[in-house]
């Protein structure tokens, strides 16, 4: 019997190694894996590479993470925060963390080439600009584009709104974003999902994440995101 | 001589907005782009898409109403209009890569006459570079308007022959809307649509770096 | 008002060209648009490139626009029917139709691609074989890969279980198939639908196809297909 | 000495059947490998994918109960599993090219030594070539296992050194399964695993045009 659901966030964490890259899902505040970025800090892994769509604002989540110095790099598409100063910006003035900027489609492009066993593609987006400096580069159809390679996890952290024991995962609203990409692209998906419901209970046409992509989930009934 | 009054951001948003015919699937970025979608009147169905995974975006609810789960690319509350659906982040950017928005809105630093944009970064060291979606949807739209003050706080021109700040895409935007008037960008250069009123050729190319062409 | 609704079959296909690359969506019986290909072979278009997994069987659907000569060209997977010998076998020994075969997942990524604006990518199906002779090829992460091109249609038909005015789509089980990657990948996409809802009655969680990617939409309640 | 009957190809599928742990997700292409699925015991959930769009298909249904909607990439009708979900094409090849099926079950015209397979076409001219998913699963799945006769009708072998036959994909098979016994593909060629009843391995290897080694 399948049966991805774990009892704890020690089990849902184990075997993540020093050095990983985790993929963590969320855009904002909504879909964001907070409690998963809390087990892995209680876990211990170090010298991670976080790719994320943001840096992290506040004092919880990724910053957390970062402000125990788990986290060496982060590739992100938008470092920055509406709700101030965040602990990023401290570590990256004081050069104690490293920065890959990509352009938020590609970025999820290249997740999506992961998980979909397409190591690299051609691009129009960033053509042109020092986001694509040295890439190769080349005419297509009559478009400059750049050739962009797939960026894999070994670990990624997705926030659903429902899942059952096969890893079944549905989402809510803007929710969704880069979670159902990441889930794809990492070679073990942890998911914290707000609701666990009996095999069965997701509708077959609206399941956004099909269970192959998931290894382990763990029921994290935390309510909304701040508004 | 009668003085003429620079648009405020509000009445640039205002005029930008009736360009937008019925129908149309648009992405708007953030700053003054975000504004344009409380001037478009209600009954004219235009699909407001955001990069998060929505298309059909519905205007900021009150605050009473607000849904949690329900943000914009600028990280606003927003609400979903009837029709609405929800995607993720790659079928999001599939949809703006692959040209299917009919428009892409951006405020920008300078707009070039050669259609060139700079919006993302202004190569100062202080702070994190950030570009989020901007040239996935510089490159991906069917068309770009840029939407910007004339000039700078301290008088410098933001129309320009080449820009002078890191570039966001090469070539793509149309036309450029500022406080001052509505700029085509053609094989010629800058053509002058419509400049507000009061507002004369001279003046408007006194304020620009490159040479703005009568309509 | 948005209203992708079109009264007739005349109106739905107004415009095709002759010469037209055709995305026909469908695999199996199931998902097949037979009333838009009805609706394409009274239109008479001619000299056509039909891209599809298979070459059709039976008289009716595919087989009856090869039938009135209207198709140049074949591109799929599989020419091949269970339900015995077919109009293309015939046209393909007389070498009265030309035959593109694609590996089937290939044949969907070039699609997906072409709706995602991804003009090329590198992919291992295939490499080393004769259906991807002559085409660039080079190792990514220590993978031969070979270079496959985004293939557009001036026209997709697709069949929709449920539309509304907007063109938001849902599909039906099995009926899903290319269908929606076809909806993205042309210039014009058609959809004949089973059903027509009023907008707001698909929910908005679980729409397949966004009705940005969908021109016009003709109401075909034909029922099942056939067992 | 003992007479060794080859396996019908339902003990063929049957022994396949047995290696297929719980909990794998695995595609079963047309012909002897569709009929594995019926030797799974169902309290084993092994989440069976068709190229069409589904994940965790079930049985064939009884005449009485035929969903018309749902059918398998061999276009017969099945079943969907409780848990099982619908998905389009590209979705469904990013799952088999990305390499998230544990297993993938191809019959064959020959398998060679070095692991490449050839299933595909014949080389004839009489009718059209036609692949299928063949070769997107054959590379991108992360075991491959095929499951044929061990030699065509008229006796040649169909385990060789290299295919005469054009490729599917190269250097994928990891395990063949024949109605003569299993052999897997290892870096020094084909190593017997298991023969059928009563035949010893020269026997074996008398129908076998490349070297089988012993365990």
């Amino acid at each position: 019997m399948i049966d991805k659901i774990v009892a704890g966030m020690a089990e849902a964490m184990a075997g993540v190694a020093d050095g990983a890259v985790v993929l963590v899902g969320g855009f904002g505040a909504v879909g964001q894996p907070d409690a998963l970025i809390e087990g892995l800090l209680e876990q211990g892994a170090r010298d991670l590479t976080i790719v994320a769509n943001n840096a992290g604002g506040g004092e919880g989540g990724l910053s957390r993470l970062m402000r125990h110095g788990r986290v060496r790099k982060l590739v992100c598409s938008f470092p920055r925060s509406n709700t101030g100063p965040t602990i990023f910006d401290e570590l990256y003035r004081a050069g104690k963390i490293e920065l890959e900027i990509v352009p938020q489609g590609t970025l999820a492009e290249r997740m999506r080439a992961a998980g979909a066993g397409i190591p690299a593609f051609f691009t129009p987006t960033g053509y042109g600009t020092q986001l694509t400096e040295g890439k190769e580069s080349r005419e297509i159809a009559g478009r400059p584009c750049v050739l962009e390679h797939a960026l894999f996890g070994d670990l990624a952290l997705v926030e659903a709104w429902a899942a059952d024991r096969w890893g079944n995962l549905t989402y809510r609203q803007s929710g969704r974003n880069f979670n159902p990409v990441m889930a794809t692209a990492a070679r073990l998906t942890v998911v914290q999902s707000q609701h666990v419901v009996a095999l069965g209970a997701l509708d077959p046409e609206a399941i956004v994440t099909p269970g192959i992509y998931v290894d382990r989930v763990v029921h994290v009934p935390y309510g909304d995101p701040q508004i | 001589m009668q003085e003429s009054k620079p648009l405020a951001r509000t009445a640039m948003a205002a005029r930008l907005a009736r360009d937008i015919p019925d129908g149309w699937a648009v992405n708007l970025g953030i700053g003054i782009p975000t504004l344009v979608a409380d001037y478009v009147p209600v009954e004219r169905e235009v699909l407001f898409h955001s990069e998060n995974g929505i298309l059909g975006m519905g205007p900021a609810p009150p605050p009473e109403a607000i849904e949690p789960w329900l943000i914009n690319a600028g990280k606003q509350h927003v609400t979903l209009r009837t029709g609405g659906s929800y995607f993720h982040h790659a079928d999001s950017f599939a949809m703006i890569r692959g040209g299917h928005l009919d428009l892409c809105v951006l405020g920008a630093f300078e707009v070039a006459e050669n259609g060139d944009i700079a919006n993302w970064a202004t190569g100062g060291n202080e702070t994190a570079p950030a570009v989020g979606g901007a040239m996935d949807l510089a490159a991906g739209a069917k068309q770009l308007w840029a939407i910007m003050e004339h000039t700078t706080k301290d008088g410098r021109a933001r129309l320009v022959r080449r820009c002078s700040y890191p570039l966001t895409a090469l070539g793509v935007v149309r036309r450029v809307y500022t406080n001052l008037g509505v700029f085509d960008i053609t094989e010629r250069g800058f053509v002058v649509r419509e400049l507000i009123e009061g507002l004369r050729l001279p003046e408007a190319q006194a304020r620009s770096a490159a040479t703005l062409l009568a309509d």
